[in-house]
């Protein structure tokens, strides 16, 4: 038995697990119509690689990564691509983003799969392949995995397989753990093959026993270990799972890795497996439908499927439904725009939630600093001093009191006694300051464009005026040779004065230049050179 | 919307507020036992006009009367003043303490949650500075008084500031504290003191059994998880270990620990007043340097200065520092300061 | 009479002298007030403070030759923020009423209007305008600050400010607003 | 030794220079908005009192008392105070030019704080000897500085509170000063 090292805090609401974990993982069927957003991961959204009218096969890739933080989309069945439009997608704020709608053929014939052989190929070449199957850390923050696993010079110590699933409704881990342990251990395999660490824990709470007795079964001779964890929201958060298994702390500011650590989701696990064994990009995943439905359950589904008609498989919402929530019910976020909304890397539930189930809650007192929710922060933060700076909108120090250090897993919300919605207001106050430093950005940008603009304006002003003393050289130039010998080749006389001329030219640009770079008596550092890069044209 | 979705069932404000009344009732049936129906009458005094004041307050700032007045804190603040002033007094004493209270230390800095002073204490420290003399007005306890004052009587006195054939100073006495010191100064010795009838085998006789019923309640709240440990026991703790080393130096002139710990404020405001949520600091270092500079200054200020017991002002200095002690304890956030492997 | 006019004197002088080494000793250049003002101003180089950009603008604030409300573009932040810095009291921009940052806004080229004249090309002070003379010009959304220098220019008027949408990746959470809040807030302000 | 352990108590807690004998109010509500200027300006008035009660002694003492002049006190010492002043101005200036930027117009305003002419006048209504002013002058200096930290902390708390409008700003300052002088009064009868 290992020691478990105690995070700071944490809550314990109502598991609501039992709902839909009776149930096996049901195959979705195929929808006629799937709308792939572009931007389903952290990062710049892939570029569409196909045009309207175009016949896709499954697993074909239809959006390509862009850049470095980025993955490619594929098409989650064969079929025709009728649209690439804004599209409702879920998200919290309800803004539509690009999608690319395709119209399935019902054929649902693959495209060609290539798979790998990981133990004898080049570890890029297994990142790559990752890259272009559309990997992503599937536990919500949709991380590019191939970024993930790459040891980047670091030593990784331990790998762990975050199957805690501390959120209450969701049980699509569980469920996947249950069935397809043999495949989740291959891929962990794959990840540990890249990444050389010398432990790998899964760790998963203890209100799963069927989950870690498949575990343990898939675990045998791999020299995994399977740690079991008391349930406490939020063990399954990133930094908390560390701190709980191995005792170390992510510093501030920094990723996992950077303390030899490295955490992954069981199903990114899994479709790590499907990539690198059968050449099957992400185009499905599994997705609890729970809450206020006749039949709670979890479904193998197409990334693309509208969430309404995962809805209706599980016996559709009883009619006191009042609105969906996406993902769990601590860190999850109202669908705003109905259920056309499509199925997403990072959706992992669908809550029907009723007034029963959800009450609403009751208006909000002022803060009374009784400190529930400092002693319920993960974190160990002040939401009390966070909320304070919050309201009042004094964003300095709500910096300095280390508000990005939120994860914004909602338990001093569930604590308060004065029922303030604290995450809300931590989460406009982190998006106002981001907002802020991008216009910080922009307003040196702009300062260094101007500045640029006006060193550029003063040489082109000498410039001219150089210009005007070389015309009137060339003039005196030529008048003074045809005076010269009326017999020369005028011509060849004009062309000398004009290469006089243009070293003359030459000159005074040089002799310009050299005046225009002390534009001011106080030079600006990010005036100099730099600036040149800047320009577009 | 935005998440999460679901509450603690049952955590309310009010039900903080209603569980710490809850837990003055103890206190306040001993109290009742050892000196009489008084106290009932400036509780339910206090009460009313906290609960005016604060309706008053509420409508003039355009606030939800009906929301706010049910969430007990005004009521709080009644008690928590009547508690400490002396029962036995004219009515205008607390309708002013409690007045003063809800209207300047409260509402003046926006009400709930906002206030920098604990208000049932800026009330006291008004009452005592302004009106000295009737602060010190202690009924005597009910086995040692020639005369026991009954309910009737009570009411009479309080409304009309008189009673029929009895002096006041009959069926009033200095607390057991204010004796002590009246008799240190008169160079009597510590042993000679703690025989007279006043002082019972702690402290006060009657106040040392109200002193273990506040405890009691104190340790209802901890059991509740209303309030944390590190507040009441760096105060006890500090107070005394503070009244030990005078006692040792001089047993004569200082009086012993128990004594000081079961007279007076001490745990009244050990466990209710030092503990106050919205006044006291809110990190777990700063509850214990606030408790412990609370007991420090509490036996500073009942032993060596000019008022009879330390409490309120002892509280009060330490309010005005905790901003400055919240702003220099802030514990460490996950993942800063993480110890080099 | 004489020897309180010696001590006076005798004092006065002693004091002097002091302070005339203090000064040459502690002497001070620059000053670091002009960077800190010019980080808090927008940018936008629109010129709408009177001065020929935003850092002579900061160079007259900290001269105090400017009030620190002339910033249109970054309205009563920027004005609170510099009147903070400056240790005066805020004054709202442009009078009482007082006028909160612009929603962001870029200009935008009708370019079936455009005759290629170059006019807006020559005073947008950021360079964010591309296009030569007889061709069509295109604005560049992202470096355009959304001074409005270039609207006036226009002979024909085909510049136009359309507001600057948002999308997922600008989008930002709302204030909370919820019940009691707006209860409170509902008092009469001043 | 007791003797000088009373004289801090008193000028620090018992007889605090801006709760109790109410001076030195102009900065106490003008450099009270920020922490970080408060402490800032309470290191400069403790460095300029405490010089200040030491240099007007010595002037005192002897300059006036020598030549009889002692109808000039007042003057010669807001001369000498003006002279530290304008010295500390300079040094913090150099030193710290962000200090010299939040303390603004209040560094030279030290000057006109009458906390600082009103310690040196005390030290010579009350005999004080040339430690017992200095140290009189620290005292009221830390008093002072104890104070204005505090108070600037309960200001930076109350910028988010939610007080009603009219009184916002200047008028609950006022009221927390007040609030906060009846607890120092709890300090009465400490030191004689």
């Amino acid at each position: 038995m290992r020691t478990l090292h105690k995070f700071h805090g944490g809550v314990h609401p109502p598991e609501h697990k039992t709902e839909s974990s009776r149930l096996p993982i049901a195959a979705a069927p195929l929808p006629q119509r799937l709308v792939v957003p572009l931007r389903q991961h952290i990062g710049n959204p892939a570029i569409p690689i196909v045009k309207v009218g175009d016949h896709v096969l499954k697993g074909q890739m239809i959006g390509a990564a862009d850049g470095f933080i980025s993955v490619a989309v594929h098409a989650p069945t064969s079929g025709t691509v009728s649209a690439i439009e804004l599209h409702a997608v879920p998200h919290p704020s309800g803004l539509p983003d690009l999608c690319i709608t395709i119209e399935a053929d019902g054929e649902d014939r693959w495209t060609e799969r290539q798979p790998l052989d990981y133990q004898t190929a080049d570890p890029d070449a297994v990142r790559a392949l990752l890259r272009d199957a559309g990997i992503v850390g599937l536990g919500g923050a949709v991380f590019p995995a191939y970024v993930k696993l790459n040891p980047d010079q670091q030593k990784i110590k331990t790998l762990i397989l975050n199957g805690a699933e501390c959120e209450p409704w969701i049980t699509s881990d569980d469920l996947l753990m249950r069935e397809r342990a043999t495949e989740i251990v291959s891929g962990v395999k794959i990840m540990a093959h890249l990444m050389q660490p010398e432990e790998v824990l899964i760790g998963i709470e203890d209100n799963k026993p069927e989950a870690i007795a498949a575990m343990q079964a898939a675990c045998q001779g791999t020299g995994f270990a399977v740690v079991t964890a008391p349930v406490l929201y939020p063990s399954g958060g990133e930094k908390q799972l560390i701190k709980l298994l191995t005792g170390k702390e992510v510093p501030s500011g920094q990723r996992p890795i950077n303390i030899g650590v490295l955490c992954s989701n069981t199903g990114t696990a899994y479709t790590v497996h499907r990539a690198v064994y059968h050449g099957e990009a992400v185009i499905s995943r599994i997705i609890t439908i729970t809450g206020n439905v006749t039949k709670p359950q979890n479904f193998e589904a197409l990334i693309g499927t509208p969430l309404g008609e995962l809805v209706q498989l599980a016996g559709g919402a009883r009619p006191d439904t009042s609105h969906f929530i996406l993902g769990g019910p601590m860190m999850g976020f109202d669908l705003l725009n109905h259920l056309d909304a499509p199925l997403t890397k990072a959706i992992n539930c669908v809550i029907a939630a009723s007034p029963a189930l959800f009450p609403p809650k009751p208006a909000a007192m002022p803060c009374i600093r009784c400190t529930q929710c400092a002693q319920a922060c993960p974190c160990d933060l002040q939401p009390q001093e966070l909320f304070w700076f919050s309201q009042s909108k004094n964003f300095d120090k709500a910096r300095a009191y280390n508000l990005f250090d939120c994860i914004e897993c909602g338990c001093c919300d569930y604590v308060c006694p004065s029922h303030i919605p604290l995450v809300s207001y931590f989460r406009y106050t982190k998006s106002e300051i981001a907002a802020q430093d991008r216009e910080k950005m922009a307003a040196e940008q702009a300062r260094q464009r101007f500045e640029f603009k006006q060193m550029r304006e003063e040489r082109e002003k000498a410039e001219k005026a150089a210009r005007m003393a070389e015309k009137a050289a060339t003039a005196a130039a030529a008048k003074a040779a045809a005076a010269a010998s009326g017999v020369e080749d005028p011509i060849t006389a004009a062309k000398q004065a004009a290469i006089q001329a243009a070293v003359e030219r030459a000159k005074a640009k040089k002799a310009e230049a050299a005046a225009a770079l002390p534009p001011s008596p106080q030079p600006s550092p990010a005036g100099g050179e730099g600036v040149n890069n800047t320009e577009p044209s | 919307m935005s998440s999460p979705h679901v509450l603690t069932p049952g955590s309310s404000v009010s039900n903080i507020m209603l569980t710490v009344l809850a837990a003055l009732i103890p206190a306040i049936g001993a109290y009742y036992y050892f000196f009489g129906p008084a106290i009932l009458i400036s509780l339910v005094l206090a009460s009313v006009t906290a609960l005016a004041a604060e309706a008053a307050m509420l409508q003039l700032r355009n606030y939800p009367v009906k929301y706010f007045l049910t969430d007990g804190s005004a009521v709080l603040t009644a008690w928590l003043l009547a508690l400490s002033i002396p029962p036995l007094a004219p009515w205008w004493l607390i309708v002013v303490g409690t007045a003063f209270a809800i209207v300047v230390a409260k509402h003046l800095y926006g009400g709930l949650g906002n206030n920098l002073f604990n208000p049932a204490m800026v009330g006291f420290a008004v009452l005592m500075i302004s009106f000295p003399a009737t602060m010190t007005h202690w009924p005597t306890p009910l086995m040692l008084s020639q005369h026991p004052v009954g309910f009737s009587e009570t009411l009479q006195y309080t409304f009309s500031g008189a009673l029929q054939g009895v002096k006041l100073d009959a069926v009033t006495m200095a607390t057991p504290l204010d004796t002590l010191k009246t008799q240190l100064n008169l160079q009597h010795a510590m042993g000679e003191i703690k025989n007279m009838p006043i002082f019972g085998s702690f402290g006060g006789k009657g106040t040392e059994v109200i002193a273990a019923m506040y405890l009691l309640g104190g340790l209802f709240l901890l059991q509740r998880r209303i309030i944390t440990w590190h507040t009441p026991v760096s105060f006890l703790v500090t107070l005394a270990l503070v009244a030990a080393l005078f006692n040792g130096i001089d047993p004569g002139r200082y009086a012993p620990p128990m004594f000081h710990l079961l007279t007076g404020g001490a745990m009244l405001g050990a466990f209710f007043i030092a503990t106050d949520y919205v006044t006291a600091p809110t990190t777990p270092r700063g509850k214990m340097i606030f408790g412990a500079s609370v007991g420090f200054l509490e036996y500073v200020i009942r032993v060596f200065g000019g008022y009879p017991d330390g409490i309120a002002f002892s509280i009060l200095i330490m309010n005005a520092a905790v901003p400055l002690i919240d702003a220099y304890t802030q514990p460490r956030v996950y993942g800063h300061d993480t110890k080099p492997e | 009479m004489i020897s309180a006019i010696l001590v006076m004197v005798l004092l006065a002088v002693v004091l002097g002298a002091v302070l005339g080494f203090a000064s040459i000793k502690f002497k001070v250049e620059g000053n670091p007030l002009v960077e800190k003002i010019e980080a808090t101003l927008p940018q936008t180089q629109c010129g709408q403070c009177g001065f020929a950009g935003c850092r002579p603008y900061a160079e007259a604030v900290a001269a105090g030759q400017a009030e620190p409300n002339k910033c249109v573009p970054g309205g009563d932040n920027v004005a609170k923020n510099l009147a903070e810095l400056l240790g005066v009291e805020f004054k709202p921009v442009g009078g009482d009423e007082g006028v909160g940052p612009k929603p962001r806004m870029v200009a935008f080229i009708d370019e079936s209007t455009c005759i290629g004249c170059t006019a807006c090309i020559k005073v947008c002070p950021v360079d964010a305008i591309v296009g030569t003379t007889k061709m069509m010009h295109t604005i560049l959304a992202t470096p355009c600050t959304g001074c409005e220098l270039c609207v006036p220019a226009c002979p024909v008027n085909c510049i136009s400010m359309i507001p600057v949408g948002q999308n997922i990746a600008t989008w930002k959470w709302q204030y909370p607003v919820f019940e009691l809040t707006v209860m409170a807030n509902r008092r009469p302000e001043k | 030794m007791e003797h000088y352990f009373f004289i801090l108590i008193g000028t620090v807690l018992v007889n605090n220079i801006v709760l109790v004998k109410v001076l030195g109010l102009c900065p106490f509500m003008g450099v009270s908005k920020k922490l970080s200027a408060a402490v800032g300006m309470g290191a400069a008035t403790a460095f300029v009192l405490t010089l200040a009660s030491g240099m007007s002694y010595l002037v005192d003492h002897h300059l006036l008392i020598p030549n009889d002049l002692s109808y000039l006190r007042t003057l010669s010492f807001i001369v000498v105070i003006a002279a530290i002043v304008q010295f500390t101005e300079m040094f913090i200036r150099k030193s710290s030019p962000m200090l010299y930027q939040t303390l603004g117009i209040y560094l030279p305003l030290i000057t006109t704080n009458c906390a600082v002419l009103g310690i040196p006048l005390l030290n010579v209504q009350e005999n004080h000897n040339f430690i017992d002013s200095l140290l009189f002058g620290f005292g009221g200096a830390v008093g002072f500085g104890l104070v204005l930290a505090l108070f600037a902390a309960m200001r930076e708390r109350l910028e988010g509170a939610a007080i009603p409008a009219p009184f916002r700003g200047a008028a609950i300052a006022m009221v927390t000063a007040g609030l906060l002088s009846l607890a120092f009064m709890g300090f009465a009868g400490l030191v004689k």
